[in-house]
């Protein structure tokens, strides 16, 4: 009987403080600057196109193998005429976030700091009604970026 | 209002209840199955066993745990319709009353004590 | 009913109980057959594989960077615990010395993770018993605290994949230490919540005293570990027995119960919590600055042929891996001894003749998860 | 130090091991060390290994009463070890055993018996590597659906699912090629 | 035939059909508020929120629930026993309602004043019980039956020490019925002279209502909701408002019956407004103790359930009938009368907690804690 009443007196303590409860989709919680959403593209804004090269490096080391990259010969290169200095580009980009489990791996692999990991609450409201609607290309990739929303956190 | 009037005025009110609460319940029943989906499909009627198929029937001989307190019980709440009456007027009678009822008390008590003492009140 | 000789009428059938693979008590999908005579068990069946992903023959395809996030995933409630296991197997086929601060760290993260693993367990196991989920949503408040932390070091809540062969992926946060010693504060608090919602309980002392009852001869024979088998009065912890990262530099206690029953792995697991919160103080004070990953990090993790049973003290118990190298960046045979797999054994001897809603109780003061048994 | 070098080095080198008493121990059973990572690892053959264990769990100095883990390693053609990880719990020393067993004879003597802790493990590594157990006392499927028990999922050849592509790669790479 | 209604002379029929109606609305009215009510309560003692999203505050909470009920496809079982499966929310559902007849909300404020007014609640919510093996037995489910039999097991056996201690009551007050109990509680309340007989039918009111800590028939963790488990749609809404409705009126007889309803502490001349403001507070006080009490303790087990009712409780309330017949029997002075059956109270209450602590009590410390030493493994063996 004591005891039921001390557990009482606990209930009737929380009784008296705040919920701690947050009602969702209204109100958000900060996400830290490392948070690991889903990996997307970063957009070189000074050149206007992606830093990705299409060098193969997170695809081979992708875990679950989510990864589909395609290179090609950069139109917008020094030798074509252009003014930038990557000679091969991107070509087509292909993450399914539905088998993506966000190790973090592919950004560690990246030689280009090309790729990285959404902090932003963006990358971790994807429901879609169709697993196909989560493999995302490459415009899709970069929009994130390309928004300006992106703060991208390099581990040091 | 004589006696009997009074007895139909109270009473009828009981009487109106189970009518009025079985009226609630089937207009429940309608306006569901007026609203609701209904649909038929197979696996639908099988009953919940945790996501497996069933084992067997349900509706076996169940351990006798449960009927023995069933018994107990029915002795004492008969008892416990004897001492309603025997509350309101034993002052009126006396002490006398107290002393019967004090019998009676004792004597379901030492069956309390027997059942107590034979086990029936351990559930094992 | 018409075929049964006249005597056989009046004896009761033994009534068979699925319990789960869907079942709110049974913690993830673990189904046991009850054999019930009334409300008494007579005999249980265990069956387990309703999570086995083939884990063990992923991680022989894995290289020993790929195969830590996987490791998260086969302890959903002590992720760092389950890292620690496979880096260390790692570290100790390729003789890596891991510097002091990724240990330190290492300890704290992990000891956290005993915590907040250990705070689901009170929450989870108050709803077993039946507190309508009050002990749930304290677990959680605290639990939730002890993510954020994490999330904000690591970048995930649940998935960390933060350790690595060597060291740490990076360098903590600047203010961990002061969040540390924040989060620590509240969950004190929670602790004292928790013991006061249940310990003195007398409806709780009542569910949980005196039954399943293993005695520490029989749970040493049947493998358990962890708080099932010290509240069987077993003092056997890793972080004691065979210090393993800094344990052998810090003051604990090791809580042993003495009757092997569910109110003693109650008691045992509440006392851990409070030994977590005193490690991590300790560790706190000890903290260094420096580097976290060792000086000549060969870049491509590549292993001698050989084998090593790495086992560290998760909060369920000993968490070993079993690896097999025959050269190469991956392992040849991986096994993962989870702690729950063996304490799950023990279910049998534990329930037969007991009630029904102990067979809950029980199962509840195993705290298993699921996904580590199937692996 | 790797299996070579072990075979390599005399008996009795195990300085500051428990291979001496081991041996006093398992005597008469014939026995090789090997030096680990970690623990000392013996090697029994496979018609005395439930003996040499009984002999190690109640010999005195040994009581290993604690079965820590079995498991089973595919050595690809080179027959499965059997690997019982031991401890003793008033001791508290380590020690693996290893019993080898030939490709084309994968059976073994339960160790039930002397733990009951092998019960569970014993019905893991036989299905899932197709090692027999004589004798055991509850040989059904524990991890696999009951009626999958002619393939041994963690043996080397067996092969790793295909990786699902109906999604990801497949659609989009359909789109390529209407474009 | 005439009868009073609202200071006018009024036809039987018409009356009844009148207070009928009332109590119809009122009840549905009382049990969405309930839920919703619990709902929050609940969410407050876990430090959550409870619904927010229908309607402000989620006002409209249980009306959307309701709506869902109703508008939910109504599944039975291929091997259920079809007429007691669809006839078990009736028998349910009903006798809880008939108890609304003698429920007295305020001096002439209930559908009728019945003399065994006490009594006649008590028959009525006892046959409720039998709908629920009718929904256990019906159902053809291994956890409706298990649920069924520990409903019918621990229903009649919190029946006894219910009955009794409303009659140690009753004994006090010298009526069976509802209106007069209240009536003579003006100067004081019942509970004072009778706080053991309090406790009891707490207790057992809350057992009688399968609420935590005695919600073993329905125990999510054992037998997953028990016999209700095939019931979904209205039928299963049916046990809902059967059980909050049972709530409700137990816990007004409660205020009534103990806690003086809303004679005390004003008196009876106060005017209806402020009578209905009493019995309301104190039968929200009934039931917030009851959702506080379901939100701390955890569930008992069948046989401790058992043994508390027939070893400690049932033998208890004995004790109160006797000694308030042995101290009202001798018209002793009223001074002395009432102490004699305050102390009698007070003392079952201190041995009813001498007997809990005694059984759950055992010496146990807590755990050995086993310090670092260098010898720490040795030591300990």
């Amino acid at each position: 009987m004591k005891g039921i009443l001390k557990s009482m007196s606990v209930t009737l303590s929380t009784f008296m403080r705040k919920p701690v409860t947050r009602e969702y989709p209204e109100t958000h919680k900060e996400l830290p600057e490392r948070d690991r959403a889903f990996p997307v593209l970063l957009w070189a804004e000074e050149d206007k196109e992606p830093f990705c090269t299409g060098c193969h490096a997170c695809e081979r080391a992708c875990p679950v193998e989510c990864m589909t990259v395609l290179m090609k010969d950069n139109p917008n290169h020094k030798s074509v005429g252009g003014d930038s200095s990557r000679r091969k580009i991107i070509d087509k980009f292909w993450i399914d976030y539905g088998r993506c489990m966000r190790c973090n791996i592919c950004v560690e692999v990246c030689n280009f700091d090309a790729i990285s990991m959404n902090n932003t609450w963006a990358g971790h409201e994807t429901s879609v009604y169709d697993r196909a609607d989560l493999v995302m290309d490459l415009p899709m990739l970069l929009a994130q970026s390309r928004s300006g929303e992106l703060k991208p956190w390099v581990a040091p | 209002m004589d006696h009997l009037d009074q007895l139909f005025g109270t009473y009828a009110a009981v009487f109106a209840a189970t009518i009025a609460g079985f009226i609630l319940v089937v207009t429940a029943l309608i306006a569901s199955r007026l609203l609701a989906p209904f649909s038929v499909e197979r696996n639908k009627g099988t009953s919940y066993e945790c996501g497996m198929l069933p084992l067997r029937r349900a509706q076996t001989s169940i351990g006798m745990r449960y009927y023995l307190y069933a018994i107990l019980f029915i002795i004492f709440d008969v008892e416990a319709v004897f001492i309603f009456p025997w509350a309101l007027s034993y002052v009126e009678v006396g002490p006398m009353a107290y002393y019967e009822m004090l019998v009676f008390i004792g004597i379901l008590a030492a069956g309390l004590a027997y059942a107590w003492k034979k086990g029936a009140l351990k559930w094992q | 009913m018409t075929s049964m000789a006249p005597e056989q009428e009046f004896e009761t059938q033994d009534l068979m109980i699925n319990m789960g693979p869907q079942h709110p008590a049974t913690h993830g999908v673990f189904r046991m057959v009850l054999q019930v005579d009334g409300e008494v068990v007579r005999d249980v069946v265990s069956h387990i594989g309703y999570m086995h992903r083939g884990g063990e023959k992923l991680s022989e395809t894995m290289d020993f960077r790929q195969g830590i996030g996987f490791m998260d995933r086969t302890e959903y409630l002590a992720q760092f615990n389950a890292e620690l296991s496979y880096v260390m197997a790692v570290e100790k086929l390729m003789d890596i010395e891991v510097p002091e601060r990724s240990q330190w760290i290492r300890m704290i993260l992990c000891e956290l993770n005993r915590l907040s693993s250990h705070f689901m367990f009170t929450g989870a196991f108050g709803t077993d018993v039946g507190v309508f989920g009050t002990g749930f949503t304290y677990a959680f408040r605290e639990r939730e605290n002890i993510l954020d932390l994490f999330e904000e070091i690591t970048g995930d809540r649940l998935m960390y994949a933060y350790f690595r062969p060597g060291g740490l992926a990076w360098e903590v946060t600047d203010n961990f230490v002061a969040r540390v010693r924040e989060v620590l504060n509240v969950s004190k608090q929670g602790i004292k919540d928790m013991d006061g919602l249940l310990t003195e309980n007398e409806i709780f002392k009542a569910r949980t005293q005196g039954i399943g009852v293993i005695s520490a001869a029989d749970a040493i024979d049947w493998g358990s570990t962890g708080p099932v088998l010290r509240a069987s009065g077993v003092p056997l912890d890793l972080r004691r027995t065979e210090p393993y990262l800094k344990y052998a530099e810090v003051d604990f206690d090791v809580p042993v119960g003495k009757v092997g029953d569910v109110y003693d792995r109650w008691l045992v697991r509440i006392e851990e919590m409070r030994q977590s919160v005193r490690i991590i103080e300790q560790c706190l004070t000890k903290l260094q600055p420096g580097p976290i990953l060792p000086e000549r990090m060969p870049r491509m993790l590549r292993t001698p042929p050989g084998e090593v049973y790495l086992r560290t003290e998760a909060p369920r118990g000993e968490y070993g891996i079993y690896m097999v190298s025959k050269g190469g960046n991956r392992p040849h045979r991986l096994k993962i001894r989870s702690a729950c797999f063996a304490n799950l054994q023990a279910l049998r001897d534990m329930t037969i003749g007991s009630y029904v809603a102990d067979a809950v109780v029980i199962l509840g003061s195993l705290d298993i998860v699921l996904c580590e048994v199937d692996r | 130090m790797t299996s070579e070098d072990a075979a390599a080095a005399p008996l009795q080198s195990f300085d500051g091991t428990i291979w001496s008493a081991v041996d006093k121990a398992l005597s008469g059973i014939s026995a090789q060390p090997e030096r680990g990572v970690q623990d000392v690892i013996v090697h029994i053959p496979r018609d005395e290994v439930i003996r040499g264990l009984r002999a190690l769990k109640t010999n005195a100095d040994m009581a290993f009463d604690y079965l820590r883990c079995l498991t089973c390693v595919d050595n690809e053609g080179d027959g499965m070890d059997v690997v019982y990880m031991l401890y003793s719990t008033t001791k508290g020393h380590n020690l693996t055993v290893k019993a080898h067993l030939d490709a084309n004879d994968l059976h073994l003597d339960t160790a039930t018996t002397v733990w009951r802790a092998a019960n569970w493990y014993e019905r893991e590594v036989m299905e899932m590597f197709g090692v027999r157990f004589r004798n055991h006392p509850d040989p059904r499927t524990l991890l696999m659906p009951e009626d999958l028990t002619d393939t041994f999922p963690l043996r080397k050849d067996h092969p790793l699912a295909e990786i699902e592509v109906l999604q990801g790669e497949g659609i989009a790479w359909a789109t390529e090629e209407s474009v | 035939m005439t009868w009073p209604l609202f200071g006018m002379d009024m036809p039987v029929v018409l009356d009844l059909f009148i207070r009928m109606n009332i109590i119809v609305i009122l009840m549905t009215v009382m049990v969405m508020g309930l839920i919703y009510i619990e709902r929050k309560v609940l969410a407050r003692f876990q430090m959550r929120l409870g619904p927010t999203r229908t309607g402000p505050m989620g006002l409209l909470q249980s009306v959307a629930d309701a709506l869902k009920l109703v508008a939910k496809e109504d599944v039975r079982p291929t091997n259920a026993d079809p007429w007691v499966f669809e006839l078990a929310p009736y028998f349910v559902f009903v006798p809880i309602f008939i108890g609304f007849v003698v429920v007295p909300f305020a001096s002439g404020l209930e559908v009728r004043v019945l003399d065994l007014g006490l009594f006649y609640l008590l028959a009525a919510s006892s046959v409720n019980l039998v709908g629920w093996v009718m929904a256990g037995w019906g159902s053809d489910n291994r956890y409706a039956i298990i649920g069924g039999l520990r409903s019918v097991a621990q229903s009649i056996s919190y029946e006894l020490p219910l009955v009794l201690s409303l009659l140690a009551v009753a004994m006090v007050a010298d009526s069976l019925n509802l209106t007069e109990i209240v009536a003579g509680q003006a100067g004081a309340p019942n509970i004072l002279w009778q706080p053991m007989a309090f406790l009891i039918f707490f207790i057992a009111m809350i057992a009688e209502l399968n609420r935590p800590p005695f919600d073993i028939p329905v125990g999510e963790s054992e037998v997953v909701g028990g016999p209700f488990v095939e019931y979904s749609g209205i039928r299963w809404s049916m046990f809902f408002l059967a059980e909050y409705a049972a709530l409700f009126i137990m816990a007004l007889v409660g205020s009534a019956v103990f806690l003086g309803g809303w004679a005390w502490p004003f008196g009876e001349q106060l005017g209806l407004p402020w009578q209905i403001v009493l019995t309301t507070v104190k039968t929200s006080m009934m039931i917030f103790v009851v959702f506080w009490v379901r939100v701390t303790v955890p569930r008992m087990r069948i046989d401790q359930l058992m043994a508390f009712a027939w070893k400690l409780l049932l033998p208890l309330s004995f004790a109160q009938i006797l000694v308030n017949g042995a101290v009202l029997v001798y018209e002793l002075p009223s001074g002395l009368t009432h102490a004699l059956l305050a102390g009698s109270g007070v003392a079952g209450v201190f041995i009813m907690m001498w007997v809990i602590n005694r059984s759950v009590s055992r010496p146990r410390p807590r755990p050995v804690l086993i310090p670092r030493t260098d010898q720490t493994w040795e030591a300990t063996r």
